[in-house]
C-alpha cells in the first residue's frame, strides 16, 4: 500500500506531532508514504471565503500533482481532505470552472482530470490496514485506559460527498482505539465541532465551543481525547490553557493525543519519536503509565 | 305468558376464564334452589356448537319457557344464545344473560369465594328478571326506494347520480335556478388545475340525461314528516308546493364564503379582494397589471368567534399564487400565513411548486396580525414576521384575503325541519365523528360535502358517494326489521307534556291526534331516556319493564 | 348478484364490507394477518372525542364476523386476478393457522403453555408473544394461530405442548395452505398504511436510544392492553416518563431521507397522545415540536385549543436538530430552535415520541401487479383522477379507499369506504 | 489586464450570482433544524443560519453582505447534513462571503494574512520552531522531518494566485 502524503499548512508549519507519529508508525503497518514535490496550501481556510475560484485552483493544483504521482492521495488534515473532495465535486459539476482552472495549471505544466482517489487516514488504518493487523502488532496494549474519540467534522460531513464514516454515528476511530487494547464508548458530543475555523472571526466563541466538549469528555470519566485532525488537535491541545481561562475552569486537564501517537506507544516506539514532547495538554501521566 | 314460568339456567366455565376463578358447580347447585328454576347445568363452552345444542335439548326435555345463560358479555354473545332459543321454538326475548366473567371472574381472580358468591347474586338477579319476561315482536317497515338529495352542487349531483346508478328514483332539490353550486364561480381547481366547468358540466349533463333523477330547480324543502322509509316531504317551487314521499334524504346543501367585512381593509381600502373574487378576476382575465400581490390566510378563521380551520384556503392560495406567477414571472407574490394546511400527498406538492416558482411565504402571529393601509399606488401591508424577527412593509398592487367557508344560512331552518342537530360552528352534526361520519342519529337522513364541514372537491365527491351508499342500504333491502326493545306509552297516564318528545335524540316520539305521546317503534332505539324522564311514569321499555327491573334490583340485595 | 371482494380488514375494509352486506350483497373480506381490525385496533384512544379505539371498532368487527353475507378469510392474500368489471376471477392463497377455526374457542390455554417466546409485532415489539398465539384479546376471529417460523414442532419436530393441552382438540399440524377461487363483480382495495422506520434519521437516535419511540410504540405503551398495562414506564429502565417530547414530520416534508408529502394526521394524534399523558399525570410536562400545525379537520382546532388551555400541552414551532442521551442518567436532551423567538436551546425529556410518515404497505406492489394497477412513486395506489374520481382506479370495477391511496384520518377512510361500497353496488347492479 | 482576465472577472461574478439563486433557499420550510444543530447559533446572538436562508429567500441578500453574521460560521457542516430539503446554509454563507469581499464590505482581517502567507510561502505560514511542553524550542529537523518544498516557481505561482484573487475583487 503506497500513498502520496500531503501535509497541509498546519502540519508542515507547526503540528509536527502528527507528521512524526505518522511517519514513524506507518511503515510498521506496511504503509509506504511518498512525499510530494511542489505542493502548496489546499486553499480551504485561506481562500474559500474570499475567492472560491482561488480555493479550487489551489486544491486542483495539489490534486494534479498527486495524479502525476499515481498513488492514492492521503492528506493528513481533515480540512484539506474536505477541500479536495469538495473541489473534485465542484469541478465535476461545473466544466467551465474546470477549464478555467486548467488554463492556470497549464502555466505550471500541470493538468487536473479528477482521476485521483482521495483517502482519509481513518480509511487507511481502519479499512485497509485493519484492526486485526494493528492489534496483532501491539507491544504495549493500552489496558484499562478509556479514550474519547473525536473524528472531526470535515472527516464525516457532508455525507452526500464524504464517505469516510457515518456522519451521525462514526465508529472507525472508536474501533481503532479498541484495536490498541484501550476502551471507548459513545458519548453525545462525539460529533461536535472544535470551533477552530471560527478563530479568525471570534476567538472567544471558539474557546467556548471547544471547552464545552472538553468538559463533557471529562464529565463522562474518559482518560483522554483522541483525534487525527491537526486543526482539532490545535484547539483541544494547543489552546487548552486559553480555554481554561475563557471558561474559568481551572480543573480542566484533559490529555489530548493524535491517534498515531497512541498507536506508536502501543507499538513500542519512544515518545520523543512521536512528537509527544510537543503536546501542550497534560499527557505525561498517561505516557508514563503506558511506557511501564 | 299465562302459564307458570319454567326457567333453565346454563352456567359456563368458559375454559379457565370463569371456571378457573370461581366454583361453577356450586353456582349450578345454587341456581337449582331459585324459584321457578326447572333445570340447571354447567358446561365447558356454552357458546361452542355442542354447548348451544345442549340448551336446545334441555328446552325440549324440561319444557322450559325462560332461559338464563351465565357466561360472558351480552355484547358479543347474546345474539348467539337468542338464536339457539329461537331454533328451539322459544321467542328470543324470553332470554336473559348474566355476565359472570368480565365484571366477576376476571376482576376477582384472587378471591375465589367472593367471586363465586358474586356469580350467585348475578344469576339470582337474572332469574328474577327472566321469570317476568314476555315474548316481543320485531315490527318491520317498508322502505320507499326513492331518495331525495337536497342541494345541487358537486356533492348533491354526485350523490344523486350514485343513487340512480344503484337503481333508485331520485329527487334533486336545488334552491338556485341552475345546478353546479360554487363550482360555477371557480376557475381552476387544485390539485391538478382542472377547469371547474370541466368537472361540473359533465355531472350536470349526466343528471339531466338520467331518467330516474327528477331535478327541482328554484325549490326548497318546506316540510318533513314521518321516518326512515317513508318521509312525507313538501317541496315549494315559487308559489306551488309538491308533496313527495321518499325513503331517505341526503343533505348536500354546501357552504358559503365569509364576507370579510372590516378585516384587513376589505371594503375600505381599494385593491383588497377575497380569494373568490380573485378567482373571478382570473376567470374573466381582468387582473390588469397587478405586479405585487399579497395573500393573507386565515382572514376571519381560527379566531375566537370562528375557531375552526377552513381546510382549503392554503391549497387554494398556493394554486392561485402559482397561476399568477406562471402567467407573469415578473410578479412578486407573498402569502402571509399562520400554519400552512397543505396536507396529504398532493397538496404538499402545491406548496413546494409555489415556493420553487418564487412565491414568498411569510408567517405571521395571531397576536400581531398584518395591517393593511391605503398607500399612494395601492394597499400597503405591514406585517411582523416572527421567523424573520423583523417587520416587513410591502407596497402591494393587490391584497387577497383567504376568507373561510361558513355554514349555509339555510342550515338552521333545515336542521329544525329534519330534526338533525348543528355543531357549535353551525355545520351539521353527524351521528359519530369517527365511525358514522355521513349518518345522522335520525335514521334515513345523511350528510355529505361542505354541509358537513369545509372540504375540497375530491373529499366532497368521496363523501357524496359514501352518503349514497349509506342511503342505499335501507332502500336496497326494501324492508327494515327493527328491534323489539322500544318504549311504549300508557295513554291513560300520559299528560301530553311533551318532555319525552323534546328529549328523544332519534325524534321517534310525536303527539297523536289526542295530544298524547306516541312512539314510532321503527325509529326508537330503546335507549330509555323517555322512560326515565317521564314525570307521569307513563312510558315503559319492552324487555326492561319497571316490574322486571324492580325484581332484578330486589334480588340483588336479598336472598329470594 | 355476484359477491364483492374487499382486500384489507382494517376500519376501511370493515366499513365497506358492512355497507355492502347490509344492502344484501355477499362480501369476501380478505385479510393477510390472523385477525381483522388493522392499525385502529392497536390505538388506545381516538380523537377528537377520546373514545377508546377498540371499544368503537370491536362491535363493527363482531358485526362482520356474525353477518350472514360476509365471509372473512384471514391469513389470506390475493395472488391472481383475471377478468373485468362484473366478472373478476380471483385466486386467494390462505396460509394455514395449524388450528381448526370451528373447534377453537379462543380460550388461550395453548398460548399459556407454549414454551417459545417471539417478538410481538402487534405490541410493536414492546412485549413478547408465544409461537401459538391469539393476535389480541378482541381479535376476530378469536382463534389461535401457529407462527410456523418460530414453532419448535415445525422447526425441530419436537414439543407439541399445544395439542396436548388444547381442551377442544383444535390443533391440526397437518393443515396446508389453501387456494380459494372467487368470482366477484367488483373489488375494493383497503390495504391501509405502515409506519416509516425512522432509524435512518440517526440524529433522533431511534434504535440507539431505547426511550425514543415511534408513535405506534407509544400507543401500545399508553394502552391498557399494552405491555405495561398503560403505565408510561419507559423501555430503558422502567422509570415513569414525566417529561415527554413529540417530534413532528419525522420522515415527512423532506426531500432527503424520508418522503416529501405531509401525513396529515400526526399533529392531531400527537395532541391526542399528549392529552393522554396529561390525563395520566397532570403534573407531567409535554412538548410538541412542530412546523405547521395541521388542524384542518372537523373539530381539530378546538381540540388543540383545549389541549393548550385545559391540559397545558406546550407547542413549540421548531423541528429539533438532534436528540442526545446522557450515557450516565439515560435522560434525553432535545436541541431545538423556537423559531418564533429565534433562541436555540434544549429541553430534557424522559421519553421522545417520533411522529413518522404514513407510508404505503410493501404488499401493495404484489397486489398491484395481480390487479394490473399502477402505483405512485411512493407505492400508494393511483386514483383514476385525484380530483374528479378519487376512489376509482384505472381499472373499471376496482375501487380504492382509506390509506391504500395516501395518508388520511379515520373519518375520511370510513367515508371513502362507504363511497367505494356505493361504486361496487353500482357495478353489481349494472351486471345483475 | 489581458482579455483573458476580463473573461475571468465576468465568469466569477456570473458564477457567484448564479450560485446564490441555485442554492434553492426558496424551498426552505424555516423549520429550524439547521439552527438548532449549529454550535455557533447557541453562542452568538445574531448568528442564525435559518434566518439567513429566510432572508436570502426574500431577496434581502444586501443586508447579509453588510452584516457580520456571515463571517462567524465555523464550517462544521451540520446544517448541510441535517437539512431535510437539501439546502446548505454553509455553501450559501461561503458565497455570501465572496460577494461581501468583492463588494468591499468589512471582513475579518485574518483572511488578508492568509492570502499574503500563501502568496509569499505557498502555505498560510512557513515552518516555524514550536515550543514543547517543557518549554524547549523544536524544529522540523530536530524531529528528523524532511524539509518542506513549496511550489518550485514561486514567482509564477504568486502571479497566478494574485491574478485570481484580484479578478474576484472586481465585478
Amino acid at each position: 500500500m503506497k500513498y502520496t502524503l500531503y501535509l497541509g499548512c498546519t502540519v508542515q508549519s507547526e503540528q509536527f506531532g502528527l507528521e512524526a507519529s505518522v511517519r514513524e508508525t506507518m511503515p510498521r503497518l506496511g504503509v509506504e508514504l511518498e512525499d510530494m514535490k511542489g505542493a502548496s496550501c489546499c486553499g480551504f481556510p485561506a481562500l474559500s471565503s474570499v475567492s472560491k475560484v482561488g480555493w479550487h485552483y489551489l486544491s486542483a493544483r495539489n490534486l494534479a500533482i498527486a495524479e502525476e504521482m499515481g498513488n492514492d492521495f492521503l492528506p493528513l488534515c481533515n480540512g484539506c481532505h474536505l477541500s479536495f473532495v469538495e473541489t473534485m465535486h465542484y469541478l465535476e459539476a461545473d466544466p467551465d470552472l474546470k477549464n478555467l482552472i486548467n488554463t492556470h495549471l497549464e502555466k505550471e505544466g500541470l493538468q487536473y482530470e479528477g482521476k485521483v482517489k482521495v483517502v482519509h487516514l481513518l480509511e487507511v488504518l481502519h479499512d485497509r490496514v485493519g484492526e486485526k493487523k494493528i492489534s496483532g502488532e501491539l507491544v504495549k496494549p493500552l489496558e484499562g485506559l478509556k479514550f474519547a474519540s473525536h473524528p472531526g467534522c470535515h472527516a464525516i460531513r457532508p455525507s452526500d460527498i464524504q464517505k469516510v464514516d457515518d456522519p451521525e454515528d462514526p465508529r472507525k476511530l472508536d474501533n481503532l482505539i479498541k484495536a490498541l487494547g484501550a476502551e471507548t464508548f459513545d458519548y453525545p458530543e462525539k460529533i461536535d465541532c472544535c470551533g477552530s475555523q471560527l478563530a479568525v472571526a471570534s476567538g472567544r466563541t471558539t474557546l467556548k465551543i471547544a471547552g464545552d466538549k472538553l468538559q463533557a469528555v471529562k464529565s463522562y470519566g474518559f482518560d483522554g481525547l483522541v483525534t487525527t485532525c491537526p486543526f482539532c488537535f490545535k484547539m483541544y491541545d494547543g489552546r487548552q490553557r486559553a480555554i481554561k481561562g475563557a471558561l474559568k475552569d481551572s480543573s480542566l486537564d484533559v490529555p489530548v493525543f493524535y491517534y498515531t501517537q497512541l498507536l506508536g506507544l502501543a507499538l513500542g516506539f519512544r515518545p520523543e519519536r512521536l512528537g509527544l514532547q510537543l503536546n501542550q495538554s497534560p499527557v505525561d501521566g498517561l505516557v508514563e503509565r503506558i511506557m511501564e | 305468558m299465562s302459564e307458570k314460568p319454567r326457567v333453565g339456567v346454563f352456567v359456563c366455565h368458559c375454559g379457565i376464564n370463569i371456571g378457573g376463578y370461581l366454583d361453577v358447580p356450586d353456582v349450578v347447585k345454587y341456581a337449582e334452589t331459585l324459584p321457578d328454576v326447572a333445570y340447571a347445568e354447567a358446561n365447558l363452552y356454552t357458546c361452542s356448537s355442542d354447548g348451544l345444542q345442549k340448551i336446545k335439548e334441555a328446552i325440549k326435555k324440561h319444557d322450559l319457557n325462560r332461559v338464563v345463560v351465565a357466561s360472558c358479555t351480552p355484547r358479543t354473545h347474546e345474539p348467539l344464545f337468542q338464536g339457539a332459543c329461537e331454533e328451539a321454538g322459544l321467542n328470543k326475548y324470553v332470554f336473559e344473560m348474566a355476565n359472570i366473567r368480565d365484571q366477576c371472574s376476571w376482576v376477582h381472580m384472587h378471591e375465589r369465594n367472593k367471586a363465586t358468591q358474586k356469580a350467585k347474586d348475578l344469576v339470582r338477579m337474572a332469574v328474577a328478571k327472566a321469570r317476568l319476561l314476555t315474548p316481543e315482536e320485531e315490527p318491520e317497515i317498508d322502505i320507499q326506494p326513492i331518495g331525495m338529495v337536497i342541494g345541487g352542487g358537486v356533492s348533491g349531483l354526485t350523490a344523486a347520480l350514485s343513487l340512480a346508478d344503484q337503481g333508485f328514483e331520485v329527487h334533486l332539490v336545488e334552491k338556485e335556478d341552475k345546478l353546479g353550486g360554487y363550482l360555477n364561480k371557480l376557475e381552476k381547481l387544485f390539485p391538478n388545475n382542472t377547469k371547474a366547468e370541466d368537472v361540473i358540466k359533465p355531472l350536470i349533463q349526466r343528471v339531466k340525461e338520467t331518467p330516474n333523477i327528477t331535478v327541482h330547480l328554484k325549490s326548497t324543502v318546506t316540510d318533513v314528516k314521518g321516518f326512515v322509509g317513508n318521509f312525507d316531504t313538501e317541496i315549494t317551487t315559487g308559489d306551488e308546493t309538491l308533496p313527495l314521499n321518499v325513503g331517505t334524504i341526503i343533505v348536500a346543501t354546501g357552504a358559503d364564503y365569509l364576507n370579510p367585512e372590516g378585516l384587513y381593509g376589505y371594503g375600505e381600502v381599494e385593491g383588497v379582494v377575497t380569494q373568490l373574487e380573485l378567482e373571478g378576476l382570473i376567470k374573466e382575465g381582468k387582473l390588469g397589471k397587478a405586479k405585487t400581490i399579497v395573500m393573507i390566510q386565515c382572514a376571519g378563521a381560527r379566531i375566537e368567534e370562528r375557531p375552526y380551520c377552513s381546510r382549503i384556503c392554503c391549497s387554494e392560495a398556493m394554486k392561485n399564487a402559482t397561476l399568477l406567477v406562471e402567467e407573469n414571472t415578473r410578479r412578486d407574490l407573498y402569502i402571509l400565513y399562520r400554519d400552512l394546511q397543505t396536507y396529504g400527498l398532493s397538496y404538499t406538492e402545491l406548496e413546494w411548486d409555489a415556493k420553487k416558482k418564487g412565491v414568498k411565504l411569510v408567517k405571521y402571529d395571531i397576536e400581531r396580525p398584518p395591517v393593511v393601509t391605503k398607500g399612494e399606488k395601492g394597499p400597503v401591508v405591514k406585517v411582523f414576521g416572527p421567523l424573520l424577527g423583523e417587520e416587513l412593509t410591502i407596497e402591494a398592487d393587490m391584497v387577497v384575503l383567504s376568507a373561510p367557508l361558513i355554514p349555509n344560512e339555510d342550515n338552521k331552518r333545515l336542521s329544525q325541519l329534519l330534526k338533525v342537530p348543528l355543531n357549535s360552528d353551525g355545520f351539521f352534526l353527524e351521528a359519530h365523528v369517527k365511525l358514522r361520519p355521513l349518518d345522522f342519529a335520525t335514521d334515513g337522513v345523511y350528510v355529505c360535502g361542505t354541509a358537513h364541514s369545509p372540504k375540497e372537491v375530491a373529499e366532497s365527491l368521496a363523501q357524496a358517494r359514501g352518503a349514497a351508499s349509506r342511503a342505499g342500504i335501507p332502500m336496497a333491502k326494501g324492508r327494515l326489521k327493527t328491534a323489539a326493545i322500544t318504549s311504549v306509552v300508557d295513554e291513560t297516564k300520559c299528560s301530553g307534556c311533551g318532555t319525552c318528545i323534546e328529549l328523544c335524540a332519534y325524534n321517534a316520539i310525536t303527539k297523536n291526534e289526542r295530544g298524547l305521546a306516541q312512539v314510532t317503534s321503527a325509529v326508537c332505539k330503546g335507549c330509555g331516556v323517555c322512560g326515565a324522564s317521564c314525570p307521569e311514569r307513563a312510558i315503559t321499555m319492552r324487555h326492561f319493564t319497571n316490574e322486571e327491573l324492580e325484581a332484578q334490583g330486589l334480588a340483588a340485595i336479598k336472598e329470594a | 348478484m355476484k359477491p364483492v371482494l374487499v382486500i384489507g380488514g382494517g376500519v376501511a375494509g370493515i366499513q365497506a364490507a358492512l355497507d355492502l352486506a347490509d344492502r344484501g350483497l355477499k362480501v369476501h373480506l380478505v385479510e393477510k394477518s390472523p385477525s381483522i381490525g388493522g392499525v385502529m385496533a392497536q390505538l388506545d384512544k381516538t380523537l377528537p372525542t377520546m373514545d377508546c379505539s377498540i371499544c368503537i371498532l370491536a362491535p363493527k368487527m363482531i358485526e362482520c364476523s356474525r353477518h350472514p353475507n360476509i365471509t372473512i378469510h384471514t391469513q389470506s392474500q390475493v395472488k391472481e386476478v383475471a377478468g373485468g368489471a362484473g366478472n373478476f376471477d380471483v385466486k386467494v392463497l390462505k396460509e394455514p393457522r395449524s388450528v381448526n377455526e370451528s373447534k377453537c374457542t379462543g380460550c388461550g390455554v395453548c398460548s399459556q403453555k407454549c414454551p417459545t417466546k417471539v417478538r410481538n409485532d402487534w405490541q410493536e415489539g414492546l412485549a413478547d408473544r408465544k409461537a401459538i398465539y391469539i393476535m389480541f384479546p378482541q381479535a376476530v376471529p378469536l382463534t389461535a394461530t401457529i407462527d410456523r417460523d418460530h414453532c419448535l414442532y415445525f422447526q425441530k419436530g419436537v414439543c407439541q405442548v399445544c395439542s396436548k393441552v388444547c381442551p377442544s382438540g383444535a390443533i391440526d399440524y397437518e393443515q396446508k395452505p389453501e387456494e380459494i377461487d372467487l368470482n366477484v363483480s367488483s373489488i375494493v382495495v383497503a390495504t391501509g398504511f405502515q409506519e416509516y422506520d425512522p432509524s435512518e434519521l440517526k440524529e433522533y437516535g431511534y434504535g440507539r436510544f431505547k426511550d425514543v419511540l415511534t408513535a405506534m410504540e407509544f400507543e401500545r405503551l399508553v394502552c391498557a392492553s399494552g405491555p405495561t398495562g398503560g403505565h408510561l414506564n419507559r423501555p430503558s429502565d422502567g422509570k415513569l416518563a414525566q417529561r415527554v417530547a413529540f417530534i413532528q414530520c419525522v420522515g415527512s416534508r423532506s426531500h432527503k431521507k424520508g418522503y416529501p408529502f405531509c401525513s396529515s394526521v400526526c399533529c392531531m394524534y400527537a395532541t391526542k397522545e399528549a392529552v393522554l399523558i396529561k390525563e395520566h399525570d397532570p403534573a407531567s410536562e409535554v412538548n410538541i415540536f412542530y412546523m405547521d400545525l395541521k388542524v384542518f379537520g372537523k373539530g381539530f382546532q378546538q381540540f388543540v385549543d383545549r389541549a393548550k388551555s385545559h391540559y397545558g400541552v406546550v407547542y413549540i414551532r421548531g423541528r429539533p436538530g438532534e436528540v442526545r442521551m446522557n450515557p450516565v442518567t439515560r435522560d434525553l436532551t432535545i436541541w431545538y430552535e423556537d423559531t418564533n423567538t429565534g433562541d436555540v436551546t434544549s429541553k430534557e425529556a424522559d421519553m421522545v415520541v417520533l411522529c413518522t410518515t404514513m407510508i404505503a404497505r410493501p404488499e401493495n406492489k404484489e397486489l398491484a401487479e395481480a390487479l394490473g394497477l399502477e402505483l405512485d412513486e411512493w407505492g400508494f395506489f393511483k386514483p383514476l383522477n385525484p380530483l374528479t374520481n378519487p376512489i376509482e382506479t384505472g381499472l373499471p370495477g376496482v375501487f380504492i379507499c382509506g390509506c391504500s391511496h395516501g395518508p388520511r384520518d379515520i373519518p375520511e377512510s370510513v367515508a371513502e369506504a362507504s363511497g367505494a361500497a356505493a361504486c361496487a353496488a353500482e357495478v353489481a347492479r349494472r351486471f345483475m | 489586464m489581458a482579455d483573458s482576465d476580463e473573461r475571468e472577472v465576468k465568469f466569477i461574478s456570473l458564477m457567484l450570482s448564479r450560485a446564490v439563486s441555485g442554492m434553492n433557499a426558496e424551498v426552505c420550510d424555516q423549520c429550524g433544524k439547521c439552527s438548532s444543530a449549529c454550535p455557533v447559533s447557541k453562542e452568538i446572538e445574531g448568528f442564525n443560519p435559518r434566518q439567513m436562508i429566510g432572508k436570502v429567500a426574500l431577496g434581502k441578500n444586501e443586508e447579509l453582505l453588510k452584516g457580520e453574521a456571515i463571517w462567524t460560521c465555523t464550517t462544521c457542516l451540520k446544517c448541510r447534513e441535517r437539512c431535510q430539503e437539501e439546502i446548505s446554509p454553509y455553501d450559501v454563507i461561503l458565497i455570501l462571503r465572496n460577494l461581501a469581499y468583492r463588494a468591499g464590505y468589512n471582513y475579518p482581517s485574518g483572511y488578508d494574512d492568509f492570502v499574503k502567507g500563501v502568496k509569499e510561502t505557498g502555505f498560510i505560514s512557513a515552518p516555524q520552531s514550536v515550543r514543547g511542553r517543557d518549554g524547549g524550542r523544536v524544529t522540523r529537523s530536530d524531529l528528523g522531518l524532511p524539509e518542506v518544498l513549496g511550489p518550485t516557481d514561486m514567482e509564477l505561482f504568486r502571479g497566478i494566485v494574485d491574478g485570481i484573487v484580484k479578478a474576484g475583487k472586481r465585478n
